[in-house]
């Protein structure tokens, strides 16, 4: 199969959404330009009407699109990055994620909102959000690893109905990996098994699956066998999945860029441990690894030691390993 | 001004309607039948009627957490909004969304706002849809004192001049926010002057004269139609009653009852029925059977939302997703 | 010793610090005429400087306390409710959480804001948003449960030279309790036992702590002994105080009024199974109380429905009794 | 006008600190020496020196993502920046901020801003700060053409001129923000039009010609110490570099190499060199020797930043608390 880089898979995604359906188009600073990367180029296809250049003005144009989508139309946001939904936040959290659901289910709001997180950017680019919208109902949120997922993880969010967050992890926009010619999408709330093992699961979110799959396989050398586990999309959560697991192998690692407290990993280990059958079938104390809790700061040995890697995933492992 | 008889009956019906709707739910709250908060339109009539009056039914409009008038003014129906306020599985929202939240998007009414200002950038959006489309289709956004100093008011306002949305922006101006007077929170005199800020007309009208605000609106909307962009329409008005419910505790302390009855004097509903007396449209006895029609309704909406069933407890699990 | 009601608590707390410090001072909207209950009044003592009413414009006013507090001055904000916090989320979250980090520790910024949640006001107005404050670092997070602590802990904020996000529930204003005369303050990170117990332990957070002991009371009867943890602060939160008691009775449920998906809930419950010692002591499955993951619908039976309740708690303890 | 030689000497010796220090930096850059990406702030160097040179060492500026000359011109230390840019120990932020977060609060230097208009509500409030203690300080607030169109615009200087807060915004409109020009973000021509919302002085300059800058902004520095509230200042300027760091991908497609050639004609530091040879106020071997004494200090700086300590990887657990 062809290679594609992840990015790539992103553009392609919403290309082919876009020549399927003429309510589909784009919005945000700069996507005519494309110096994001993802949108680059696509005005000579679609014009500026669809590839819109916005006022830098979140709150307005994610507002807009909230509208635009409350009306009939089928926006897709890009955010730079996703600190500016901090900024947008209102529309996100208390506009698009409650309307459907307050109107007493009168509304449609097929919108997407896209961006991802910065690196090297100090502290205020560079915030994973997902795990703050997975804390309000009413949003879907997508959180791929390959460009296999994205694209067909993208193609969904731009056909659902709903608000669907879609995050870009840092990192990986130059990530190559196989993708279909042939059109292909990936249904929501449907975990991947990125790779069998017996011994222990990690369920591992976006970026950090890459890092759970270089553990497993450095740490097979050991002899410990590493279930690598994608859940994809954060919401819907494929928690069975999770389970099944968790079952069979007795012991869990949650690794996750994002910051640890009250976090996507947090959550993971709470869907464990409630589970009464799960629970009885756990064998170690779960351990969750994540960003240490302070901001992320500019300079790259601090950048680095407070950011999660593949070694503290290994490290994570041989604890619960005992 | 060429309005047929048939609309300037129609338009003091929804007045009236309106004003008598308002009462009946005082009353109602009074007998503690009604679960939550309430913001009355009384007094300020004329500006929903006279902005609506102006509409389609395709036409859209946003509305805020003192919706009730723009409601009824877009043809809104009196049963399923007095069942909602009563919490009732027939009303509007299925009982979830309350008086701030009352929508029917088969009329337009892309719903009140709980949020002050929510509603700007999302009206922008639903215009912006309508400009995607290539439809004559307007959208009007009230908006009050308070919310003309939220940031979305900028960001919404900008956005529809570059793009010259079809949107229509009314400010309500009734001079208070909950206790704040306008001068406390809005830095010039006039909201319609803001207009020049982004390049668009702002015209600052009576709001208790319907007349007043039906042209102004209808010049916007013309403008609208025609694809030349927002206006900013400035309605200078009054609540007759508390910021909520009836009069609140706070009456006295912010604005002097002189300044009311002084209001009350230039009550827009009076204002128009003297007119079409005069003009020779209504009779004294026309006015007597609206009234009549109008109560004859209103009993039956209270009756509609008093028998009706209040919604399964588990009912709360739906309609969250589309 | 003298009972008084929770919001006075609160209202004691600020005029005290405000008489020794005066560069304390309130500001928010409507805080002159005291509309939220918790500054009527003060404007007498202290004047409308320090009391000091905003316009409608959150991330306005939020981001000018963060500014006056960067420059030496030690506001408190008053948001009439904590949904408000998404209008001015970056303010919260980009500036005041990150300043004093990313400036490498120049900044200091004693900032309270404080408010509460609303209750029958539908899903607009209440949402529960400690938990998605507790994601990032650089802010303290207090949810006090009674009168007592909501006094001690305030006057702790408001003298900390650091961002201070301080919850009121929904429900708690009016409960009275025993504030003794003379001045106190509490620690930031220190939990209180608020009942002992030997068989289970409930973790709750601010109202749910009346839930709790509720629960705990029923529960005697049938001989199980429920012991009450009250964190009182979130951040710091004082993880050896809940682990301990875990580890004393081997059973855990936690209940909070929020979200349960990566809400505070799933933190607690993560910061005890990570750890070997506590997680070894684990009889059971820990189970969570929270919200129904759908936002707050208006009508009573199905918001009623939707909210944890005593009953929630009393079947989550006896479900982790076995 | 009066103003002293010495003064005009600084003026200028900061103008080229401010093109010196950004052309080392880019050089440091292409060198692989900068762990992050830098904005330059060559062409623009008028303005930030203009307006600074009316203020005095406890005047405070808060500044933006473009920041380095406002920095330098409120008094910065090119060592402790350069080292900051590096990510080292030594840097202004210890290596935690990078270059959008310099800050120098013992210079009022609040903080750079990697928040497009994230400064503007913070500016005011530490106006209000001044102002609430009674000195006579006056707060700067930098923010570019992009910035207009936040929210945070309206509503901080909205604040501003109720409450007649001594702050001073300068719009430095360098006609884009990244790769949108003004005229598809700001929909009237001159930002300092939008001063009339306010009901504050707005007014136009031409930011290459710093004796236009300087006499605007002393104008509006007498304004703001006599308590006659804020101003806005736009000053109309052209960046000679890419949005970020040295030639962009993106040039020439958004704005044309003679658009960008007729600019560099109005280099606001060769236009101001000449006027101060020809006043006799520098003669050439001044500015030889004013050129390398600059010079000299920037290779202190270069080598201190080169061989200061990078923070140790732990470092990053502090500086989170006061
Ligand atoms: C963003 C926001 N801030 C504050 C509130 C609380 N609140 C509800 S209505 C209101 C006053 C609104 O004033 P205005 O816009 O003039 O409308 P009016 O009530 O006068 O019709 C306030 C402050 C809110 N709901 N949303
Ligand atoms: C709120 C926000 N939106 C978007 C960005 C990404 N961004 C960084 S700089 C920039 C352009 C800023 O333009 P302008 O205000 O004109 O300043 P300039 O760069 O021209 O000096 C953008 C869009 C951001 N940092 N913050
Ligand atoms: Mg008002
Ligand atoms: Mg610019």
């Amino acid at each position: 199969m062809r290679e594609i880089r992840f990015n790539r898979a992103i553009m392609e995604a919403m290309q082919e959404e876009m020549r399927r359906d003429e309510t589909v188009f784009i919005m945000g600073e700069d996507v005519e330009a494309g110096i994001m990367g993802k949108t680059f180029g696509m005005i000579d296809e679609f014009g500026p009407e669809r590839i819109r250049d916005t006022p830098l003005a979140e709150v307005g144009f994610v507002g807009a699109a909230v509208g635009a989508a409350a009306a009939g139309a089928r926006p897709i946001v890009e955010l730079m990055f996703w600190m500016l939904s901090y900024v947008a936040m209102d529309q996100i959290a208390n506009q698009a994620a409650k309307m459907r659901y307050m109107f007493g289910g009168q509304a449609k709001l097929p919108l997407v909102i896209r961006g991802s997180a910065a690196t090297g950017a100090a502290a205020q680019h560079s915030d994973s959000v997902h795990s703050i919208f997975m804390h309000i109902p009413g949003l879907k949120i997508v959180a791929p690893s390959t460009p296999y997922d994205a694209k067909g993880l993208l193609k969904t969010a731009i056909r659902d109905d709903n608000p669907v967050l879609y995050f870009e992890a840092s990192n990986l926009s130059a990530l190559r990996g196989p993708v279909p010619e042939e059109e292909y999408t990936l249904p929501f709330g449907v975990a991947d098994i990125k790779r069998e093992g017996t011994d222990v699961t990690v369920v591992a979110i976006s970026r950090m699956v890459h890092n759970a799959l270089a553990a497993a396989e450095a740490l097979a050398e050991d002899g410990i066998s590493v279930e690598v586990v994608d859940p994809r999309t954060l919401v819907p959560m494929d928690a069975e999945a999770i389970r099944s697991s968790v079952k069979k192998t007795g012991r869990l690692v949650v690794a996750d860029e994002a910051q640890p407290t009250c976090g996507a990993t947090a959550e993971i280990m709470a869907l464990v441990v409630e589970d009464e059958d799960t629970f009885d079938c756990l064998d170690a104390p779960i351990q969750r690894v994540a960003r240490k809790p302070v901001p992320v700061p500019f300079s790259p040995p601090m950048e680095r030691f407070m950011t999660p890697h593949t070694e503290d995933i290994k490290a994570a492992i041989r604890k619960v390993m005992g | 001004m060429a309005i047929g008889n048939e609309v300037l009956r129609d338009m003091y019906t929804k007045m009236l309607t309106i004003r008598h709707f308002e009462e009946r739910m005082l009353e109602q709250m009074m007998e503690g039948a009604l679960p939550g908060g309430v913001h009355t339109y009384i007094g300020e009539e004329a500006v929903g009627v006279g902005v609506c009056a102006n509409l389609r039914i395709e036409d859209r409009i946003t509305s805020t957490h003192r919706g009730h008038g723009h409601i009824i003014a877009k043809g809104g129906d009196v049963k399923r909004m007095m069942a909602e306020l009563f919490g009732k599985k027939t009303g509007y929202c299925k009982g979830k969304g309350g008086s701030m939240h009352i929508a029917d998007f088969s009329l337009g009414i892309l719903g009140a706002n709980g949020i002050v200002g929510g509603g700007l950038p999302t009206a922008a959006g639903s215009a912006l849809a309508s400009q995607l489309r290539g439809d004559d289709q307007v959208t009007v956004c009230f908006f009050g004192d308070g919310a003309a100093n939220q940031g979305t008011f900028h960001e919404a306002v900008n956005l529809a001049a570059l793009w010259r949305l079809p949107v229509i922006y009314v400010c309500e101006n009734n001079l208070y926010a909950v206790t704040t007077p306008a001068e406390k929170s809005i830095s010039i005199k006039d909201v319609a002057d803001r207009g020049a800020s982004y390049g668009i007309p702002g015209i600052a009208v009576d709001g208790q004269d319907i007349m007043a605000v039906y042209e102004a609106t209808a010049e916007a909307v013309k403008r609208a139609r025609a694809g030349d962009g927002p206006s900013l329409i400035e309605c200078k008005t009054y609540r007759f009653m508390g910021h909520m419910g009836g009069k609140e505790v706070f009456e006295g302390s912010y604005r002097t009852s002189e300044e009311v009855e002084e209001w009350k004097k230039r009550d827009p509903i009076v204002l128009f029925e003297a007119d079409l007396l005069k003009m020779g449209v209504l009779t004294k006895a026309d006015v007597d059977g609206i009234d009549k029609q109008i109560n004859a309704e209103l009993d039956d909406a209270v009756t509609f939302a008093k028998e009706s069933p209040l919604p399964d407890p588990e009912d709360a699990l739906e309609d969250l997703y589309a």
